[in-house]
């Protein structure tokens, strides 16, 4: 992948992201905010493929810290957005007149 | 790479893209983040199989194991009201992956005696220098939020002086190392400017604007990631970056628009500075009417119409609990239940929504500012709990008040106005509010959750003819 | 660029395109249409290519032939989107009472 | 290709989006229309300066010039009412330059030597088929609208195994091809397969659905050109393809949707064959009533809310204008005018809007379909003006009729309903209108521009008080 390939992938996602983020409602920014943390934990494929490919001690010890780092990411926003979202209920049809 | 992995990072990445979109109305938010879970399987299961047998296999399994260890119990446990400390920690972790992941491509290199491009360079500079620039920055700002720091903006003379020299001495190195990537001296400076380049940044600005700076760090974060793409030729990395950019800038754009403020002034403003010294002692004989709980409970038991707006100070107390049995008892007695949510109120964008989800309202029950505001002269009560500076009148008459400008809640039209909270004391933004000195106006002092419960109490008891 | 990235390159555009013309109203639907035709003449960048690199017959002659095509479209597309848009007109404010 | 025209392309790709984007507003359009413009020409010249001096210098400013020569005047004396049979040709166009481009690219590689990849060979047989295709199977399309060819759907039996096979004969040749690319005997077959491919695929096709069709045209011949950016290694080709195939894509589907239509039905369904069967004769002792230009005009007058809603009879008499006329002088006179707009009234998206632009209509006084329905009941007068489909209550009731299910504006609930059209005849999906015969329907048979004047006649009489 060259320079401006690289750049026009991160030019279209940047559009890609702007559009759909604009339409998250203000309800949901706290979730917003927590998933794109999960989702950012994408760093662990860099952080695997460092230790997957070292052979020396200081890449193999840094990595492994990152892999650590982003799995905290990866495992706790998925999972606390999830917790959220699930707190998230319409009114019952009904309970306005209980 | 293979054509096999590249193309489980494309569906990854259009699984990505899906979950945020997805995440854009309640009922298939939920669907967003499997489809978020399932790339990143996706992802990570494809770059393994990819490199099989991978080296250190058994490093890679305990840091995934370590990882998951740390990351579950504290998704599990953590409390709704810590949020926005728990993201200000995961963008530190975020932030700290990229960083580590650019040294050791950087030392990797060199030792091998790779060549590196003038733009492969740049881009890992760029990592490295934002990836640890973000992390002491994301900590700093945990640091404030969780109250283990002084929330209060430090400020010293030449301040930004000192600031743009060390700036100034990691561009050189960087450009330096660009233009000659061995000189792998200048490669410590780069770390250690972005590790305090991350703190100077953060000590000026007051706890108060830390939600700000954490939403503008997931932007900075992201684009870390997304340099590591650029190093690593992967353009998952790049999506997923891109995305991560895009969301935290559009939000710190929206909560500055919220306050009325611009992005220099939350970063250099060093609001909150000058709290105290302009609140409370100009109009001593001002009038305050403190009210007690049964008092409350008789004035809302006859209203037809109560909004309830929410704050910080709800969030602090726990109360939303008990705030939620008060709305159910009022609408039970025939009482039209609204809540307002001002888009700044609490200490996160949506703070508010999560924590009255969390305690079973409804979510059609909650109503954006604009929705809400026309609604506030036809209310009998407007009930603010552990809110204040997004109900400050001020904002909309004081010309040379800090906070002119910003939209706030005109909960003063409703016909009486009653506050729970548990002094006179000031909000985040440290200034005097004017409502509580309103003619309509009753204040209810004392810790939200448990004035709350007084009310409930006395509601239930009347309710029971006693 | 390779496969891939190419591949990576197209979704994105088409999910921007997708958000993007998902909010265009109705009403403009039709200059819509006329835009995008224009916007599809971007094909004159390949048959100039082709032209002006070339030392066969047949690719000039083809190439110029695909230059007058996208041409025509570039043109007309773009100045009959803006015929169009110029008459779209809001009521003027005193209109409906004169 | 140098960085530097990669650039460009890359400044020319955000601008194309950026000019999609502002389109999304009346009050932006036309800036849109410029930034488009602005991408267009930085695209343009940076690639002819990337190979300055180019060979042919020639040859392509003779054709930029030939181009614009035929471009400009068709952009500007075209009449509104023909669009879609403009942008029928128009695809035609793009999708040829792609297929042409596309083969010369072949027949140099083979000549000079170079190895296609697979790859390769695949988007450019890609490229070159659905150009071909979408090249006369735009043609046809245009040719239909234009009234040059037979409107009605032909078809015949064995069709669907005479396409198939034709389709495949097509794809083993490209597979062919992209397993041996030297094969040129096999090129031919790729083209003559898509440009029959094309006349195939329409013939069966009735003139009511071309503007679907064409849509869908879009969609390809956006696809086409994005297999060209493949074949150049070009992202901004691949960028603007994906733009225009989304945008076709899209609007296929909304105009299927209006039509409470299937794809598959649009595109195999032989829709309007059966035409004038099931119309007229079924029951002919309903009584129709028709009136006469004066006696609509006394209706009129003592309107005091009209809805119009204009058809494709409106296009054809290219009535617009009187028909702002007579809203203005119904206006004038204190009636409430508005314009209720079917999504398919007219033969494109659209085409009642950009009409009624052009007569000076101001586009805040159109209303939506959803918006004005509920309106119909309040109103006195709908004054149906050569629209019949849309306008169809069978499609809300009959369920053997073949408009069954799709949407329609609800002008029955008007008080009086007054429908011009020159006579009994169905409108294009062929079907008999049962609106016709209610009582409170008024036929006022006449070409709609004579008759809309007709009634500016009666009208301005009855107000100079003759
Ligand atoms: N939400 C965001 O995204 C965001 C982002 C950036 C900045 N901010 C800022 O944060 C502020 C949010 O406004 P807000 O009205 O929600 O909060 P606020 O203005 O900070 O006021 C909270 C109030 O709650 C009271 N309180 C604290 N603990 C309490 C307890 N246990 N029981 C009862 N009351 C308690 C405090 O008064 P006592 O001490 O007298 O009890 C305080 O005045 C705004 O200034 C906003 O600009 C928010
Ligand atoms: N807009 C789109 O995007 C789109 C796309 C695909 C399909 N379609 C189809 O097109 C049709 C559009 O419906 P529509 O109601 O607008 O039109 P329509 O159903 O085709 O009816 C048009 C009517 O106008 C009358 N007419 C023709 N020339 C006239 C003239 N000079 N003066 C007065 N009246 C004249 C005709 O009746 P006389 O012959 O008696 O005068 C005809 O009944 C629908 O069937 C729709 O599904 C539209």
């Amino acid at each position: 992948m060259d320079l401006i390939t690289g750049l026009f992938v991160f030019v279209l996602a940047g559009f890609v992201g702007f559009e759909v983020i604009r339409r998250v409602p203000q309800m949901l920014h706290t979730p917003l905010m927590s998933l794109t943390n999960a989702l950012s934990g994408i760093a662990l494929v860099g952080s695997i493929t460092i230790v997957a490919t070292s052979d020396s001690t200081l890449a193999t010890v840094l990595g492994t810290i990152a892999i650590v780092a982003s799995t905290i990411n990866v495992v706790g926003g998925f999972w606390i957005t999830d917790r959220m979202l699930r707190m998230f209920k319409k009114r019952e049809p009904k309970k306005a007149d209980r | 790479m293979t054509a096999g992995v590249q193309l489980a990072y494309l569906i990854a990445a259009i699984l990505f893209v899906l979950s945020l979109k997805w995440l854009s109305a309640p009922t298939t938010a939920r669907r967003g983040v499997l489809a978020g879970e399932i790339g990143m399987a996706i992802a990570v299961l494809s770059t393994i199989f990819a490199i099989w047998p991978p080296a250190n296999l058994g490093w890679i399994l305990a840091a995934l194991l370590m990882g998951t260890a740390i990351g579950a119990p504290m998704a599990i446990f953590m409390p709704m009201t810590a949020m926005p400390q728990r993201i200000a920690l995961s963008h530190a972790f975020g932030a700290l992956a990229a960083a580590l992941v650019g040294t050791s491509e950087y030392y990797v290199a060199v030792t091998e005696g790779h060549h590196l491009s003038a733009f492969t360079m740049g881009a890992l500079g760029f990592e490295v220098l934002l990836g640890f620039l973000t992390f002491t920055g994301s900590l700093m700002a945990f640091g404030k939020l969780q109250g283990v720091l002084p929330q209060r903006p430090i400020t010293y003379r030449g301040q930004n002086a000192v600031n743009f020299t060390l700036m100034g001495v990691a561009i050189v190195a960087l450009v330096w190392l660009i233009i000659d990537p061995t000189q792998t001296l200048l490669f410590p400076v780069l770390i250690v400017g972005g590790l305090l380049f991350g703190v100077l940044l953060i000590i000026p600005i007051g706890g108060a604007d830390m939600p700000t700076v954490i939403s503008l760090l997931n932007s900075y974060a992201g684009l870390a990631g997304a340099a590591m793409g650029f190093v690593l030729g992967n353009p998952l990395l790049i999506v997923a970056g891109a995305l991560d950019g895009a969301s935290g800038f559009i939000l710190s754009v929206i909560m500055c628009r919220a306050m009325n403020r611009s992005f220099t002034n939350v970063l250099f403003g060093a609001f909150g500075q000058v709290t105290a010294s302009s609140g409370g002692d100009e109009d001593d004989d001002r009038i305050v009417r403190s009210a007690s709980a049964d008092e409350a409970a008789m004035v809302l038991e006859a209203a037809r119409k109560v909004i309830i707006a929410p704050g910080y100070g709800m969030a602090v107390a726990q109360a939303q609990h008990k705030v939620r049995e008060l709305a159910d008892m009022l609408t039970k007695n025939g009482t039209e239940v609204l809540f307002a949510i001002h888009p700044v109120a609490g200490r996160m964008p949506g703070h508010m929504n999560v924590l009255l989800a969390e305690a079973d309202v409804p979510y059609d029950q909650l109503k954006e500012m604009d929705e809400v505001n026309p609604e506030f002269a036809q209310a009998d009560v407007a009930l603010v709990i552990g809110a204040n500076d997004v109900t400050n009148p001020a904002a909309r008459t004081d010309e040379s008040s800090p906070i002119y400008g910003m939209p706030v809640l005109d909960v003063d039209k409703a016909g009486t106005v009653m506050v729970i909270k548990r002094s006179m004391s000031p909000g985040f933004a440290g200034i005097d509010n004017p409502l509580y000195y309103n003619e309509n106006t009753m204040m209810l002092f004392g810790d939200a959750k448990q004035f709350v419960a007084d009310i409930v109490g006395e509601l239930s008891r009347s309710a029971a003819g006693v």
